[in-house]
Formats: C-alpha cells, structure tokens, sequence
C-alpha cells in the first residue's frame, strides 16, 4: 500500500537552495563578532531554516491539523521545563541562596547570601 | 493538635499546626460528605429485582447540578487553603526577621556539624565555637543559619521546630527560627545521603540566656585560629567529621 | 509472523494518516522532549557561564558548517525520494535514499574529524563545563544519524524491489527532525560565543 | 494482510516467548509484573519487620544493616512503581484490551510491542542483577539525588547504581515504544463506526497515559545519559565541585515523577470506570466530562513537579507557584471522582468481587487524594515534607492504583483471559483480606509522620522524640498487618490457580458488558474476531430504552437491539 498522493510537491532544489544561502548568512553573521548580529544570524536564521524545513520538507502544514500542535505542545512542555529549572540552575543566586561553587568550581568559602 | 504529637518549640511551629488544622477540617468535610454519598448510593441502588436501572447521560441539567455545585465549592475550599497556606510559606521561607545570632549548619556523611560565634558576638574570628552533632542555641532569639554541605544532599529538618530545608553541596542556603522553648530537641536528616543515612542524628539544646552564656564561656575556644573559612570543600576531605559521628 | 503479513490493526486509518506516518510523527514527538531536555539544561547552564564562550570558540565553525551543508542537501535528497516514491519510482527513491544516507556518513567522518581534533587539543567528554554537553550533544544527535542511516539502508532495499513505498516517507520525516535538531545544534555549539 | 491468512500453530517456545500476538505479550507482562510484584513485597516485608521490630533477625532475610536498608527501600519503591504498576497496569491491561476493545485483530505493530517486552524483560534482569555486583544494590532512593548517586565514593554502591540506572533507562525505552504502539492503535485502527466518543473509558486513560509518559519522560532520559556520564565517564553534569549543579536532576526526575503518578493513575481510573459501569449497569455519569477532566489532569500535571522540591533548595519564590498549580490539580481530579460516585446514581448495584475492588479503590484512594491536600499546600509541606505522612499519603494513591486496581481488573477480565470464572468466595476473603489489613498499615504511618518520623531511617533508636514508645507500637502494628495482608495474598495466588483448571467455565459475555472485548469468545482466539464488528454506539449503553436485554454491545445495529441479544 503506497501513499496517497497527498502533497503537491514544491520545488525542493529552489528551497534547498534557499536553505543553504541562509546558512552562508549565518555563518557570515557569526564572523562579525557583533552580538547582537551573531545572535540574530544565528538564532534567527535557525528558526527560519527550521520552519523551512518543517513546512517544505516534512509537509507539516499540510499534514492533518492535530500534528503540528502535537509538535507544539511538546515544544511548549520543553519551555515550561525551561521556565521551572531556569530559576535554580541559570542563576547562581536568589532569594536567600547563592551558589558560590558554580561562579567559581575551585575557589574555597561561601560566600554568605544575604538579600 | 500536631502538639499532642510532638511538641512545638519554635515560633512558625504553631502557624504550620494551625495550617494544618484548616487543611484537616475542610478535607476532612469533604472527605466524609464524599465517602457518605458513595456509600448511601451504593445501598439505595443495590440491585433489586422489579427495579429497573435508569438511564442517565450525566448531562441533564438538574443531575449535573450536583456535580458542578460541589465542583465550585471545592475551588472555593482550595483558595480558602491556599491563600494561608501561602501566608505561612512567606513568612517562614520568604520574609527573613532580622537575626540576633547567626549559626553555620554543615551536612557532610553522616554527621551535623555547626559554627556559630563565641563570646565576641562575630562570626569567622579565633574564639569560634565549633560543635558536631550538638548544637547550642538561646531561648526566644532569633537564629539565621546559614545551611551547607560538604558532599551530598542532605536535609536539615527539626520536627519540633517545624523546620526543613535541604542542604546542597555547593550552595549555601539562609533560613531562620526562633525557638521559644527550652528542652532538648532532635535534628534529622531526611535526604538519603548514604549508608549512614539513618545515623545521621544531631540535637538542638535550647537553653535559657544564662545556660546559653555559661555554655558560650566553657566552649569558646581561641585556639582555633586557623582554617577559620568553613568551605563547602570537595569531598573526602573531612574525613575526621565521620569518624567523629561513630563515637 | 513475517513481514508480509500485517495485522488489519496496521492497515486501518481511523485519523487519515497511514500508520507508519502516525507512528512517526510520535517517534518525532517524543524525540523533541528528549532533545528539548538536554537543549534546555544545556541553555540554562551556557547562559548562566557565560565563561564557556572561551570553549566554545575551539569549535570548528568551518566543519560545523560544511556538516550543517551536508545534512541540508541530505534532506533534499530525502525528500526527492518521497516524491519517487509517490511517483511509485522505487528503485529511484531507493537510489536517492542511498544518497542520502551517503550524506550522512559524510556528516559522521567530518565529525570523527572533529572529535579526534578537539581531543587532540586535550578536550574530552570529562573535561567539564562546555565540553562535556558538547559531546553529549554532538553524540546523541550523532547516534540518531546512525540509526536513520541504517534504517534507511533497509528501506531502501525494500523500495529498490518496489516494496514498502510508504516507508521512504517516514524514514525521511525522521530524517529531516534530525536535521532540525542539528540546525539548532549548530548555533549552540559553534556560532554563540 | 486480511483474514484468510491462516496462522499456523506455532511451538511452545514460539507461541510464548516470542510471539507477537497482543494477548500474550500481555500475558508475558502481567506475569513479568506479578512476580516483581512478589519481590518488591518480600523487600517491603523485610523493611518493615526491621521498623516493627528493629535489629532482629528476619525470618527469611537475616539481620537488616543500614545499607541494606537502603538498598531495600529503594528496589521497593523503583520495583513498585517502574517494574510492577507500569508493565501491569499500562503494558498488560493495554495490550490485552486495546486491540479487543477497539475491535481490531492485534496491535498496529506487532513486532515492536515484542521488542517492548524484551526490552522491559532486559531492564527487570539487570534490575535485580544489581543485587549480584560488588558492593550490593543500588542504595541512594528511587529518586536518585546527584551528587550520591553520581559517584561511588559516595554512595558505596557503584556497580549497583550504575545498572540502577540501566535498568530504568532501558525501562523507558521500552514503554516509549509500548506507548507509541497503543496510541498509534487506539487512533488508526478503531472498528469502523467507532468514533472519537464512542471508545471505552479504560482505552481512553491506558493512551492518555502513554501520552504523558511520553511526553514527560525525555527530559528524563536525557537527564539519565548525564548522570550515567556523571558515573561512568567522569563528567561534572550534577557535580557542583565542577560547576554542574545537583538541582539540574532533581527538576528533571520530578519533571518526569510527578506526570508518572498521572500515567499509572489513569489505566487505574479507567479499569474502575469500565467496571463501575457494567456492575451499577450505567452509563459512567458524564463520558464527555470524565475525558475533559482527564485532559486537564494530564496537562496540570506537567506544571505541578517542583511541590516534591518546596524545600529542596529551589528558589522560596517558586514554591508559591507550584502550591497554586497543584492546588489546581486538584480539581479536576475531584471532579473525576464525584463523577464516579455520580454513575452509582439510579443504578442496579450488584456486588460482585471486581465492584468490590473498584469501590475499595474509589474509597481508598479519596483518602490518598485528600492528604494530598496537606502537601502540596507549601507550608504544611514544610513539616511534612519527606516524614511517614508523605509514604502515608502516596501510599493511599499507589496501593489503590497498583494493587487494588490491578486485583479490580484481573477478577473482572479473568474470564475473558483464561476462560474460567475465579471462585466468588475466595474472592470475596481476598478481598476484605487485603484492605482491611491495607487501612491498618498505612493509618498508623499518617500519625508517626505528623509525629516527625523521617523517612527512609532504618532505626529510630537514635532521636529521643522518635524512639518513644507510643510510636514504636504503631510501627509495630503497621507492621503486623502487612503480614496480614500479603499473606491474604496467598488467597489469590490458589484462587487464580485452582480456577485456572477447576473454574466453571466463562461465556463469551459473562457480566453482561456492552464493550467489544466481550462479543469475542473467552479466552478470545488467535485474531480476536472472527468477523471484525462494527461499532453503532457509545461503550456503556445500560438501560436504555426499547432494548430487549438492559444493556447495548457497542457492535449490534440499533435494528436488532429489541429482539435481545445472543450471549
């Protein structure tokens, strides 16, 4: 049993095409050592490249609704791990905490945090 | 009522009792209001020949009514619980009363280990007072300590204070109590932190002010000048600390 | 039970979506939690030192890129073999499969490469920090190119002989979320610094 | 590729060790689950003889030091929850009742549920070979906390955590790829005719759950290959010395933890849903309800994790956060369980053996669920965080789930699996045999926790509050009445044997139930269905009107329905 022909196929080489162009400017972007341009070339132009991918190559806009928000929501379950851990592991101090040893792994005493 | 339990010896301990008390009359309500109707249900519609079973989708408007009425009534409930609950959270881990001594607590396996300052009232100086297993504290002062460890995880938890707060290698963590009874209390480690997890037992003495300065005055000890800085040290460095918890 | 024999179970289509494209889009699924927990506490940790930009500058970015170009025209060719395969050209899905998984051995010697340079330099898997995410990371979006290239291999000799077409498809969605994670891959471990 | 392909009979060897048929890699499962079942029992036997009676010897086991404690705690707890609820509840139920309830003749993919169960086989045998290797099994907690389980120096047990850790990871994988399998089943290979709404409740929950491990489970599993590096490579994933940091585990196992408590509730609430509606013969009260309470249970469940954190040394602000969202949960799961109590309402009850244990579960398990109450209101927690009032509470959850539900849906399915009926009797000792024994144990544990006993401390000899006598009486008769309560297990053990050969034998629909599972003969034979149905109705149709018989099968034609039913 094959598959149906459910996609009109666009052309892929035009999109591969475009793929690598935005990979030439991110590596371009990279170069100029400006953060907020690194950041955008390479954060940005990730996204870019991954909806690109997703839309194009794996047809998830046109695949049955309910797919893409699979996608999403296991997406949004990393963002909500991110949000619950980032507070106690990216920070290396807080309300009546501090984490000395990971500002400084070999550096002897704690520093007492007092708000 | 946790007083019949076990008795409470620190200013927060009688918030949480109370917390709990509220907890336990509206869980407990509903809790045999549910586990009545369940079995009054269960013996009104036992089977009986001659009675036939009723359809019922559930949603019928004047059936449905007794789900969503109780329903409302428990989020009611749940924000009558959460809004002290949260009270007492803040007051005991957020808000920091100014503190009137300040005492170092070290974990390490398996032992508890404390620093606080000697008679001249400062932190980190020659006269130190340093104790393991045992720690010495003064009725109706409040204590900032400041909890470490040198290894794993462990957990610094007084039932009679009503106080827990784990200990992380690496980290340290500020806390307070206000202990306003005197007597002889136990301390417990409730992180599993190895083979000698059980064993690792400590007691807060709370004394009155003159018990308290006369202990000050026998221990204070101006010979340990050196190695003053109590570092959360990588392991194994400490290895006197745990034969000392085998005595 | 041989493989020519599927329960009715796998030839139904209660959504709409054939089974084996179902099953795949909850591999992927699945897949983006694993890789989303490893990429969020590697973000929390890279955000929170901001020291391990000075590792991070070690890396390759010429090799970083030129494997990001690799598993790029990988996935173009995958998808070229979907469109083989719903022309019902087996053997030139086939042919394109194995092309495709030639892009990924490609993207697996550049990378051994890569390793043996960084180990050179005396940064391994316990040197800490920066490094041992980064081999982490590196290795686990590496073992899961190895296993799409295998598998690919299979299915593209099931489709040389015209069999299991709907195959080419799922193997190549799979393909292409492993290319994703690699395009995320890529500014994490090389640009940002 | 349809019916008439003739499925030969295969060997002995072939038919149940590497078969890929549904029904037995269900019972491989069950029987896998069950006798981890009976070790994760002996452990806590010989756990609880030592609190009962500490520092005896233990008849059968010998004296209990303080590492072997540990090590006993932890294979209990890790056996209970990864070895015994998952592969019984999930994996056993799922596999024998998804493909008969959705009335399709096997699972969509065979031989991946065989590999499932290798795998699962392979982790359970590495489990329990951890007690062989040099230095004993694993001791460190079924959460593992980093930096004790990251380093053999510290937890002294360093072959033993290593393959804990195996064995759990390869655990993982096994469902991921059991989990995949039932809901990619569940939504492509439905009967014609059954729609979203018409599926059973208990087919419902068995996906639901396999969604949200799956869901929750990768951080997890990423966080097992650091930590397996933390052990075995030298990394510093969670090693604060070298800049990791402990915490990092402690949100990612309960990221995954608390979700897990959902995926092993869920199969539980709908194997009591099922029977519920067939013994009150009712339509459960609100089908559409009870789904959309299960939903928001299961995406709650995502944001409630650190309330096993409050006072773990995550931020004191956080905690506020994580009190209101479980608070939260606790709403829809209320809603569930009046939703319930509601079905009962205008029924027939009868009181069979399988309602027994689905009413002891709903009333069992209202008490675990209300304690919760206590914990996850921030400030209580402060007390009772980690005491016997947190064993106590989860105990309430658990034994319900994994031992009351489990014993509601083996009484209620065992005509369909093996084809005989259980002896009522009996089933009625076993019954009362273990909750009443099951309330003795863990009511105690409720007042030593507020007394402030810790948990996992093999003696209390040393904490002059703890050692009092009241509270060594209630251990001891916690203690006692596990004893009573496995050995009522025997019961069940001579029941589901004796019956296997001297049962009276079942029809195909022996409690007169309406799901497809029950037009199939008992035991059902290779390929389910000898001619696949199709569904015209919901799963509980009981009393509806204008029918000859008071129920509905999912498979007859409204047409046929008022000239009754052949069973």
């Amino acid at each position: 049993m094959a598959t149906e022909a459910h996609v009109q196929h666009p052309n892929y080489v035009k999109i591969w095409g475009i793929l690598v162009v935005l990979l030439v400017v991110s590596v371009l972007g990279s170069m100029t050592h400006i953060r907020n341009v690194v950041l955008i070339a390479a954060f940005g132009v990730a996204v870019v490249k991954a909806y690109l991918v997703a839309k194009n190559f794996m047809h998830v806009t046109i695949e049955k609704r309910w797919v893409p928000y699979l996608l999403i929501v296991c997406l949004l379950f990393v963002v909500i791990l991110f949000a619950g851990v980032s507070p106690d592991v990216m920070k290396h101090s807080g309300l009546h905490w501090s984490n000395p040893s990971a500002n400084a792994p070999a550096q002897p005493g704690a520093a007492a945090a007092h708000e | 009522m946790l007083e019949r339990y076990l008795t409470a010896a620190s200013t927060y301990a009688h918030w949480i009792d109370y917390q709990f008390l509220l907890i336990a009359a509206l869980v407990g309500f509903w809790l045999i209001v549910a586990e009545g109707a369940m079995f009054w249900l269960i013996f009104k519609y036992r089977a009986k020949d001659g009675r036939p079973t009723q359809y019922i989708t559930g949603e019928e408007k004047h059936l449905a009514r007794w789900i969503t009425i109780p329903h409302l009534l428990v989020i009611l409930c749940d924000i009558v619980i959460i809004v002290p609950a949260i009270l007492v959270w803040y007051n005991i881990k957020q808000a920091m009363p100014p503190a009137d001594e300040t005492v170092r607590v070290i974990g390490q396996q398996w032992a508890w280990s404390f620093q606080q300052a000697g008679p001249d009232g400062v932190m980190d100086t020659a006269d130190d007072i340093r104790t393991v297993g045992e720690l010495h504290v003064k009725v109706n002062t409040t204590y900032h300590f400041e909890l470490m460890s040198r290894d794993v995880v462990h957990s610094f938890a007084v039932p009679a204070f009503r106080l827990k707060q784990d200990a992380l290698p690496g980290r340290t963590i500020i806390g307070w109590f206000r202990p306003n009874r005197v007597g002889t209390y136990d301390i417990q480690c409730t992180q599993m932190c190895g083979i000698g997890h059980g064993l690792m037992a400590g007691r807060i003495i709370v004394e009155t002010p003159q018990d308290h300065a006369a202990w000050l005055m026998r221990n204070a000890n101006p010979a340990a000048a050196a190695g003053l800085q109590v570092a959360p040290a990588p392991a194994g460095n400490e290895a006197t600390a745990v034969a000392e918890v085998r005595r | 039970m041989s493989a020519s024999v599927k329960p009715i179970a796998n030839t139904r289509s209660g959504t709409g979506i054939p089974t084996a494209r179902l099953i795949t889009w909850w591999v992927i699924a699945s897949e983006i939690v694993i890789f989303g927990g490893l990429l969020a506490s590697y973000i929390m940790h890279r955000i929170g030192h901001p020291e391990w930009a000075d590792s991070a500058a070690h890396t390759n970015t010429w090799a970083g890129a030129f494997n990001t170009f690799v598993l790029l025209t990988s996935s173009l060719f995958a998808v070229l073999a979907h469109k083989a395969a719903d022309a019902h050209d087996g053997p030139k899905a086939a042919k394109l499969l194995r092309l495709t998984s030639l892009g990924g051995l490609i993207f697996l010697i550049v990378k051994g490469f890569e390793w043996t340079a960084d180990i050179r330099e005396g940064f391994v898997l316990s040197s800490g920090g920066f490094w041992q995410f980064y081999y982490t990371l590196t290795g686990l979006h590496g073992l899961h190119v190895l296993a799409g290239m295998i598998i690919m291999l299979v299915v593209a000799s099931d489709a040389a002989k015209n069999q299991e077409l709907q195959r080419v498809e799922c193997i190549g969605l799979y393909w292409h979320f492993v290319d994703i994670v690699w395009i995320f891959l890529f500014p994490l471990l090389y640009i940002a610094r | 590729m349809s019916t008439e392909v003739q499925h030969a009979e295969p060997g002995i060897f072939q038919k149940y060790f590497f078969s890929t048929d549904h029904k037995i890699i269900a019972m491989q499962y069950l029987f896998t689950g069950m006798a981890m079942a009976l070790i994760g029992g002996f452990f806590a036997y010989v756990f609880r003889m030592q609190l009962g009676f500490p520092n005896q010897h233990v008849p059968g086991y010998g004296i209990v030091t303080p590492g072997k404690y540990n090590a006993l705690v932890t294979m209990h707890g890790s056996i209970m929850i990864f070895w015994v609820a998952m592969p019984v509840l999930i994996a056993a139920f799922g596999n024998f009742l998804i493909p008969l309830m959705v009335g399709c003749d096997d699972m969509a993919f065979p031989r991946i549920n065989r590999l499932s169960y290798q795998i699962f086989l392979a982790s359970a045998l590495i489990l329990l070979a951890s007690f062989l290797v040099k230095g004993g099994a694993f001791g460190g907690a079924w959460t593992a906390y980093p930096p004790l389980s990251a380093s053999g120096a510290y937890n002294l047990t360093p072959a033993g955590a290593v393959l804990w850790l195996l064995a759990v990871a390869l655990e993982f994988v096994a469902f991921l790829l059991g989990g995949i399998n039932f809901t990619v089943t569940t939504m492509n290979s439905r009967a014609p005719g059954m729609k979203m709404y018409d599926i059973p409740l208990v087919v419902w929950m068995i996906v639901l759950a396999s969604v949200i491990f799956m869901c929750s489970a990768g951080p997890l599993i990423a966080g097992a290959v650091m930590l397996l590096f933390d052990q075995t490579m030298s990394t510093g994933f969670y090693d604060p010395t070298r800049g990791g940091d402990p915490l990092l585990w402690q949100h990612l196992f309960w990221f995954f933890g608390h979700p897990e408590v959902y995926v092993v509730l869920l199969p539980a609430m709908g194997i009591v849903a099922e029977i519920v509606a067939v013994f009150a013969r009712k339509k459960i009260f609100g089908y559409k309800t009870v789904l959309y309470t299960t939903w928001a249970v299961g995406f709650l469940s995502f944001v409630v994790w650190a309330h096993h954190q409050f006072v773990a040394g995550i931020d004191p602000r956080m905690a506020n956060i994580f009190s209101v969202t479980t608070l939260l949960i606790s709403v829809p799961i209320t809603e569930m369980v009046f939703l319930y109590i509601a079905t009962l309402y205008g029924g027939s009850i009868r009181l069979d053996t399988p309602m027994l244990w689905a009413l002891g579960f709903i009333a069992e398990f209202m008490i675990g669920g209300v304690t919760g109450i206590f914990l996850g209101s921030s400030s209580t927690d402060i007390y009772l965080h980690d005491t016997y009032f947190v064993i106590a509470h989860f105990h309430y959850t658990f034994v319900p789930i994994a031992i009351i539900a489990v014993y509601a849906g083996l009484t209620f399915w065992y005509p369909k699996m093996f084809g005989r009926m259980l002896n009522e009797k009996l089933g009625k000792i076993h019954f009362w045999g273990t909750v009443i024994p099951f309330n003795v144990i863990f009511i105690p544990l409720f007042i030593t926790g507020t007394a402030g006993d810790q948990r996992r401390i093999y003696s209390y000899a040393q904490f002059a509050e703890q050692s009092r006598p009241a509270l060594q009486h209630l251990r001891t008769t916690s203690t006692i009445a596990l004893l009573f309560m496995l050995a009522f297990q025997l019961v069940f053990l001579f029941n589901s044997f004796w019956s296997l050969r001297h049962g009276r034998r079942a029809e195909a629909n022996p409690w007169r139930s309406s799901t497809l599972e029950w037009t199939v003969p008992s035991p059902p034979p290779h390929g389910n269905f000898a001619e696949l149905p199709t569904v015209y109705r919901g799963p509980y149709e009981y009393g509806l009107a204008g029918c000859a018989e008071d129920f509905a099968p999912q498979n007859v034609p409204d047409a046929a329905l008022a000239e009754g039913v052949k069973v």
